[in-house]
């Protein structure tokens, strides 16, 4: 069953894709750990990790897509779940340092130990076991979004009225992060890791590896979200998009579809934050912040929402033009990404793939269309159906 | 009207409901038997759509008791509960999942297991796909199985429409306004269409046309002010003083 | 007019930057400064003029000759207040432009998202902030001061001049006014403040709605007992915070508030008129009196065409830090980093109030520390000063966990934080 | 310290009686010039020596020094009044108060004061002024010494108070006067009428006199005041809560000043206008320009800046708003979660332009003088600006709603919101009406700029301060429901107030999100949603 449902999933684009994320977590490791530093093939460590990021950004965007591309969720709070598989995976790394923080406690770490904090608070307990961590990263955004989304979708909140109470959500959680009383450090969040499964994080071998598993993780995403899109299951999903009662009227339970399409997105985030966090080194409150997960949406839109490369493609163009603008024109580059976003919502509003597949489709039916032509002046023969 | 049907398929009792003040229906009530095709007809603002609603489990009726095969009360129901009893509806405005192919609109429609793996994890049986052959030529289709539903024509759209509530399989199929729109052959085809569907279900139709009313030839129900204003045969209903002075005489 | 020499002014800076990023035809023979102040997003507010004053300072240097026979070059980017981006673009810098030394960060949290990235590839940062201490490290020279030589001293001007009795602790809620307020409770209550004479109290950043605190303000401040606030409120907050306890009437002769983060940038947004006489304590006011003080700020005017333009305290910082480095690196003969944080202990080198800042083993400067009373033309008056230089202390002496910690960065401790009590680096040491 | 308050009128007397007039100058101009050598640790006993003499000519000096108006020439020393700013001053003799002519302000050292200073100058003044001709001088002279109650000062007082015709400083006096009492050594008899007094009094100020009182008092009093206070603090607990009242709906009158722009072009309009909160920056810093231009042309307007703002605020972000919706919007609509991103493009534009003309600082707005300063009602401390901010709001509101239920142009819009293709082929320009109604939205966000320019930062972050909680208050309301706009501003704001003492600021505000969001779990659309027949299909 489940063999069929990947194998389902596999068509050409996704293939391709899928193909380009493994060679990229096998050769940019084999060329920055290989070659030497002058050797004009090598990756610099820099753009690994710069580019490390791109892909748990890619994949965040691709979580955004199943829910506001397939099933037209727009969550303007997505960034929590990404937030908070991050604060779990941060939470890991913070008690991995052990004694080796400034002040020397071997339980606590620093942040609590300045303020004053005499023991370890109930909910930091376990983060020392990785399995656990790993655990708590799918579960925690994942049981989030399965209340929130159960409460929101039984009461059949929907549109605008849904990606306002998301941003509710995450700026709530924002202000709550922002408490020191929470105990996850305030504004300044959990950092100063020091290493990963026993690896220095600092290395560029974890590095690599990292950049690695976070190709891995979007690309087994790329091949789940398929999966599921392709799937009966996924049609449904489009069609409750595109008319939501029709389907409840088909007998549906529209809330269960969004339920579940939901919180897999929120977990697929809360392993995009996971990936995301050794890589900068650092998760702060301001991860929560509405503005980032507007972001994401302009990621989506801009790559194409409702197509599944579209959002890797997406994050990868706006967060590289922002690297790149924010060094080069740092005066100016809001108007170029403000700008970008006028544009393509005028111009694109298929987003970059969608644009670009619509093209190959229209020239694909002319082509039909010519053929038929063809046809019909020759025989004047029974028009068959397109393949 | 009031004494209980236990038999009967569709049993409302004294259903009101308002909105804001306005009362959409007052005290209605009105029985389907199995196997019939009932139309009915109305001004605006009659309450047909409202009553549609009620039976769906879109909206809940403020006071009143709707029954369906006897005991299974619907007032408690959602419209997807409803929808896997056995009820399926046909809107006014023809409403298909236009970005599915023709096929994939039949398929979804399918009276198979609607839960989230089920569906996930469903498998196109060669028992399913002979079932929306059967369908698509019912509704003369097939040329069309493998086109974006937003590319078919209206009529057709009303079409696919019928035919994802025939893959439905449901006991009580609820039409509304089937035929606007549609040129005069098509309202012809539709009517010889519905009357073979009610050969093995009920049908309640609701109609403007009245020549459509008469093609089907069947018990009618005029609704007015959300309560029935009289119930028979065409000839009599349309014969009626009240029907006339509030709807035909219009 | 002005409008429009800013705007061309802005649009040659990011012609320059962008030059300065295309570094591959950059001229061999400059040494790259890198400059890592948000420029957009909610610190932009502080921070650019920061990067004003960099581009300033290197500007000078330049025409007295650069540095080591070479011009400087700067190196813009904008880090857009989002701390991840920090530690990119705190990265870019260093692998890829090559910079020798960076100048940046405003808060902590971008500090601390840096942090990593000097460590691992050994670069220097100058960061000219006050902030919460509780950290030394080998890569980074804290140019801002440390609760030591802001907090205590403002606190104890109080206790002293007007007899204060009663406090209130009032921040946003981050880990600044956290530690602050921890350090400043318990060094109150070693004064022998009653604990119930103390009321602290945090918002959120942006805070903008502040009636309520004001009256309890006004209420905790009615009991008969002298009074004072000490505000670490954030930037953004403070607009509203002095708008409210003005129009509230809460007066500076009845309850004085002492304030940390509001300088002379802060309160050009204000009409200061009915604020005269609140406090804040810094190392540096603009109205300081004396010939280096008033010639920075004439160049500053100059630098950047508009002669309301004010100076504040953390740009003093980048002043000291800026000619620190220089000296190190003329004393090393090379940018070469570890050269570089060798030399730089010791160095000393003017300060802006009229004296001399040294940096000192644990990577922080001395510093006189000034109260300033808030004048109705928007500047401070210096009512009083430490009689002499303060140290800036990374690990306070009033955190139970912290108590036995030093920093010193010379060979052979070089340690950040030593622990006197067991004589181990690191901590408790275990 | 404020001995010499006993000694003053003795003093006065025998200087007077027995010294020229000359020497008494000379002994002032000694005294005054020895401010300028003085040091602020000992500056009091020079302001104390000042206020001895009991001269009329003290009065002027003491408050110029209060001021930071004394200055003392470099070269001789000479301490000097002084007017203006800028490098030269206008000097004014303090003995003869003639006119000393011009001297630059580097030749001149200021008269260093400091809180302590300002407060002994304040003590002296008031104690100098009480028997003062002026009425207003009177008032404040008594405003002072009630607040800084001194035993020694209870002879002037009740001196003063034989003398007091007005009732307002009468009533003051006969405060400070009770005041006074309780810390003096008098009679257990007199002091129970003071706590009577007080009593009467009322108020939060009665409440801490009389409980700091309590500690040092006998034990026949202490019954009484204990009894005092019992009452006053039960109104004082209502009038609290009343206090908070008005906090929730000053705070509610922002929420609705911020949201009422949205209300028009997200609920009525459909547009998720991410730049809303960039119009306001941008009424905000329209204020901040019609200041500077008052300022520095017309200074004797500064009291109608806001009132010439207010249409030129409408006028600039009307005028943003119309190009924005024929520059983009007008090509979204239909596409609510576009115009998002849209929207938030044009508001990072926004926000990067006024960087990149305004700094990224914060602008100086002032407040108007009738907008500055509270006044009490009752138990309430009103503020002046609170409270037109109030009036603003829902004079903004009421107009907005008359525009678009009374009017024409309100009737189109509503016909045009409604059904875009009746509204057409009824004869409406559609596209015109669009555009006026999005910029009739950006207009009044622009006018609610200049209302929160007087209360929060003039920034390029303005906006995004505000963008959140609109769309809260619009959504809690009901998308497409101006009242709805109204109560959910105002019940928000209440709510936050209520939460905010027992939660603090920060729990309160997330437990307001939280209630929120559970709140359109019962409420899927809002509080005042239309409730009908779904049109939905």
């Amino acid at each position: 069953m489940i063999t069929l449902f990947l194998v389902k999933s596999l068509d050409r684009t996704i293939i391709i894709a899928v193909a380009i994320l493994l060679a990229l977590a096998v050769l940019v490791p084999a060329l920055n750990l290989l070659t030497a530093p002058d050797h004009p093939l090598h990756v610099p460590i820099y753009l690994v990790s710069l580019f490390g990021k791109y892909l748990t950004y890619a994949l965040l965007a691709l979580a955004l897509d199943l829910v506001w591309g397939f099933c037209g969720i727009l969550s303007l709070g997505h960034a929590a779940f990404f937030a908070l598989g991050g604060y779990a995976m941060g939470m890991y790394l913070m008690r991995q340092i052990g004694a080796r923080g400034s002040y020397g406690n071997p339980l606590l770490p620093d942040f609590m130990v300045f303020l004053n904090w005499k023991e370890l608070p109930w909910f930091w307990y376990g983060f020392d076991m990785f399995w656990f961590a790993a655990l708590m990263v799918v579960l925690v955004p994942g049981l989030l979004a399965f209340v929130f989304g159960w409460f929101a979708f039984r009461s059949r909140v929907n549109g605008v009225y849904l990606s306002i109470i998301t941003q509710a959500m995450t700026y709530a959680l924002l202000l709550a992060f922002f408490r020191n009383d929470m105990g996850f450090g305030g504004n300044n969040g959990l950092t100063d890791f020091k290493d990963i499964l026993g690896f220095n994080i600092q290395a560029a071998g974890t590095r690599t590896a990292l950049f690695a598993a976070s190709a891995l993780a979007l690309a087994t995403s790329l091949v789940i979200t398929s999966g599921i899109v392709r799937s009966k299951f996924g049609k449904v999903l489009v069609a409750l998009r595109d008319a939501e009662s029709r389907t409840r009227f088909l007998g549906y339970r529209v809330e269960h579809m969004k339920l579940f399409a939901f919180t897999v997105s929120a977990m697929m985030a809360g392993v995009a934050g996971a990936l995301y966090v050794p890589q900068v080194g650092i998760i702060n409150p301001g991860e929560f912040a509405p503005g980032n997960s507007i972001e994401v949406v302009i990621w989506t839109a801009v790559g194409g929402r409702g197509t599944l490369v579209g959002p890797i493609i997406g994050a990868i163009l706006v967060n590289g033009g922002k690297s790149i603008f924010t060094a080069a024109f740092p005066e100016f580059w809001l108007f170029a990404l403000g700008g970008l976003f006028v544009l393509v919502t005028l111009f694109l509003p298929k987003g970059v793939v969608g644009t670009f597949q619509q093209y190959l489709a229209r020239r694909r039916a002319y082509c039909v269309a010519a053929r038929k032509n063809e046809e019909a002046e020759l025989a004047a023969a029974e028009p068959t159906a397109a393949e | 009207m009031t004494e209980k049907k236990p038999r009967s398929l569709l049993y409302l009792d004294g259903v009101s409901v308002s909105f804001d003040g306005f009362k959409a229906l007052n005290s209605l009530s009105f029985v389907v038997e199995p196997g019939e095709l009932r139309a009915i007809i109305g001004p605006n603002g009659a309450g047909k759509t409202t009553m549609m609603d009620i039976i769906t489990g879109k909206t809940r009726p403020d006071e009143g008791e709707v029954f369906f095969k006897g005991g299974i009360d619907l007032t408690n129901k959602d419209e997807a509960e409803i929808a896997q009893l056995g009820i399926g509806r046909k809107f006014q405005k023809p409403t298909v999942f236009e970005s599915h192919t023709v096929w994939d609109n039949l398929e979804l429609a399918l009276n198979r297991s609607r839960g989230v793996f089920a569906t996930l994890f469903y498998r196109l049986t060669g028992e399913d796909k002979a079932r929306i052959e059967e369908i698509l030529s019912t509704v003369r289709l097939t040329a069309r199985r493998d086109d974006p539903a937003a590319d078919l024509s209206h009529g057709q759209k009303q079409w696919l429409e019928i035919g994802m509530l025939l893959a439905q399989e449901p006991e009580l199929l609820l039409v509304d306004e089937p035929v606007a729109g549609m040129t005069d052959a098509e309202t012809t085809e539709t009517a010889v269409l519905l009357k073979e569907i009610a050969k093995t279900r009920s049908v309640v139709v609701v109609e403007h046309d009245m020549g459509f009313i008469r093609d089907l030839g069947v018990k009618v129900t005029c609704l007015a002010e959300g309560s029935v204003l009289a119930e028979g045969s065409i000839d009599f209903v349309s014969n009626d003083a009240k029907v006339i002075e509030n709807y035909l005489g219009r | 007019m002005t409008i429009r020499a800013r705007v061309t002014g802005a649009f040659l800076a990011a012609v320059l930057s962008t030059t300065a990023f295309n570094g591959a035809f950059a001229a061999e023979d400059t040494i790259k400064v890198g400059i890592l102040h948000s420029l957009s997003g909610t610190m932009a507010i502080s921070e650019t003029t920061l990067k004003d004053a960099m581009l300033m300072l290197i500007e000078e240097q330049n025409k007295m000759g650069g540095l080591l026979g070479k011009k400087l070059e700067a190196v813009v980017v904008d880090p857009a207040s989002d701390w991840p981006l920090f530690a990119e673009k705190a990265r870019e810098l260093i692998s890829v432009d090559k910079v020798a030394a960076v100048f940046g960060c405003w808060t902590s949290v971008s500090r601390k998202s840096v942090l990593p990235v000097f460590e691992e590839l050994n670069s220097i940062l100058f960061y000219p902030v006050q902030y919460e201490g509780e950290e030394s490290q080998r890569n980074v020279f804290y140019t801002g001061a440390a609760p030591n030589q802001q907090a205590i001293p403002a606190v104890d001007y109080l206790m002293e001049n007007d007899e204060v009795e009663r406090w209130v602790l009032a921040g946003t809620d981050y880990v600044y006014p956290r530690t602050t307020n921890k350090i400043l409770e318990a060094y109150l209550i070693s004064k022998g403040v009653k604990p119930e004479d103390i009321m602290i109290n945090y918002t959120p950043f942006g805070h903008s709605d502040w009636q309520t605190i004001v009256s309890d303000i006004k209420k905790f401040g009615s009991a008969g007992k002298k009074t004072a606030v000490v505000s670490t409120i954030n930037g953004d907050a403070n607009v509203p915070f002095y708008k409210e306890l003005a129009n509230q009437g809460v007066k500076a002769e009845d309850i004085p508030v002492v304030a940390f983060s509001v300088g002379e940038e802060e309160l050009a947004g204000l009409d200061t008129g009915p604020l005269v006489g609140h406090l804040a304590a810094w190392n540096y006011f603009q109205s300081v009196d004396n010939p280096a003080n008033a010639k920075f700020i004439e160049t500053w005017k100059a630098f950047t065409k508009n002669d309301k333009r004010v100076t504040n305290d953390p740009m003093e910082a980048h002043y000291i830090g800026f000619n620190m480095w220089l000296k190190a690196v003329e004393k090393a003969g090379t940018t070469d980093t570890d050269a570089v944080l060798d030399a730089m202990i010791g160095i000393s080198v003017p300060n802006l109030s009229g004296g001399y800042s040294t940096m000192m083993p644990n990577h922080h400067i001395t510093k006189p520390v000034l109260i300033g009373e808030i004048q109705a033309d928007g500047q401070f008056e210096t009512v009083w000063e430490t009689p002499g230089l303060v140290v800036g202390d990374e690990w306070s002496d009033y955190l139970p966990d912290s108590k036995d910690l030093i920093s010193d960065w010379r060979a052979p401790m070089s340690c950040g934080n030593f622990n006197v009590a067991t004589g181990k680096c690191g901590g408790k040491g275990s | 310290m404020y001995r010499f308050i006993q000694t003053l009128l003795m003093a006065l007397f025998l200087i007077a009686a027995a010294t020229p007039w000359v020497r008494a100058e000379e002994g002032l101009r000694d005294l005054v010039n020895a401010l300028g050598e003085a040091k602020l640790s000992n500056m009091d006993e020079h302001i104390e020596a000042l206020a001895k003499t009991g001269d009329p000519k003290v009065v002027p000096i003491l408050e110029a020094l209060g001021e930071g108006n004394l200055y003392a020439r470099k070269v001789d020393g000479q301490v000097f009044l002084t007017t203006g700013s800028g490098s030269k001053l206008a000097l004014t003799d303090p003995v003869s108060g003639e006119s000393a002519g011009e001297a630059p302000k580097a030749g001149l050292q200021k008269v260093k004061v400091n809180n302590s200073v300002r407060r002994a100058v304040r003590t002296a003044l008031g104690s100098l002024t009480l028997l003062s001709q002026d009425r207003n001088a009177r008032l404040k002279a008594a405003k002072s010494v009630l607040q800084s109650p001194d035993a020694d000062a209870l002879d002037a007082i009740e001196n003063a108070l034989a003398a007091e015709k007005d009732a307002e400083v009468r009533a003051l006096l006969e405060q400070a006067r009770a005041t006074t009492l309780l810390v003096s050594d008098r009679p257990v008899e007199e002091k129970k009428q003071a706590v009577q007094t007080l009593k009467e009094w009322g108020g939060g100020d009665a409440l801490s006199v009389l409980s700091s009182a309590l500690g040092s008092a006998d034990e026949a009093l202490k019954s009484d005041i204990e009894a005092a206070l019992v009452g006053l603090e039960q109104t004082q607990a209502l009038w609290a809560a009343g206090q908070n009242v008005w906090y929730g709906l000053s705070l509610g009158s922002v929420l609705l000043l911020a949201a009422i722009g949205l209300a028009i072009t997200f609920g009525v309009m459909g547009i998720i206008n991410m730049a809303h909160g960039e119009m306001v920056m941008l009424g905000a810093y329209t204020t901040f320009l019609v200041q500077e231009v008052v300022r520095n042309s017309f200074p004797g307007l500064f009291d109608w800046s806001l009132a010439i703002a207010l249409p030129l605020a409408f006028l600039v972000t009307g005028a943003v708003g119309l190009a924005m919706e024929r520059g983009v919007i007008r090509f979204l609509y239909g596409r609510p979660l576009e115009t998002l991103l849209a929207t938030w493009g044009i508001s990072l534009i926004l926000q990067q332009s006024v960087r990149t003309i305004f700094g990224p600082t914060n602008r100086e707005v002032g407040n108007p003088s009738w907008m500055s300063g509270a006044f009490e009602l009752g138990g309430l401390t009103i503020t002046w600006n609170r409270l037109w901010i109030i009036l603003f709001a829902l004079a903004a509101f009421a107009a907005l709603l008359f525009l678009l239920k009374k009017t024409p142009m309100g009737l189109q819009m509503r016909a045009v919101t409604q059904n875009r293709r009746m509204a057409s082929s009824m004869g409406i320009r559609t596209p015109w009406v669009d555009a006026l109604t999005f910029a009739l939205g950006s207009g009044i966000a622009g006018m609610a700029g200049v209302a929160l320019s007087q209360i929060d930062n003039v920034s390029p972050n303005l906006g995004q301060g505000y963008i959140i909680d609109s769309f809260m208050v619009v959504v809690f309301g009901g998308v497409g429901n101006l009242w709805g706009t109204l109560v959910g501003a105002f019940s928000l704001g209440i709510l936050n107030k209520f939460l905010e003492p027992y939660a603090g600021a920060v729990l309160g505000k997330i437990l307001v999100l939280v209630l929120i969001i559970l709140f359109i779990q019962k409420r899927p659309r809002g509080l005042f949603a239309l409730k009908g027949r779904a049109v939905e299909a």
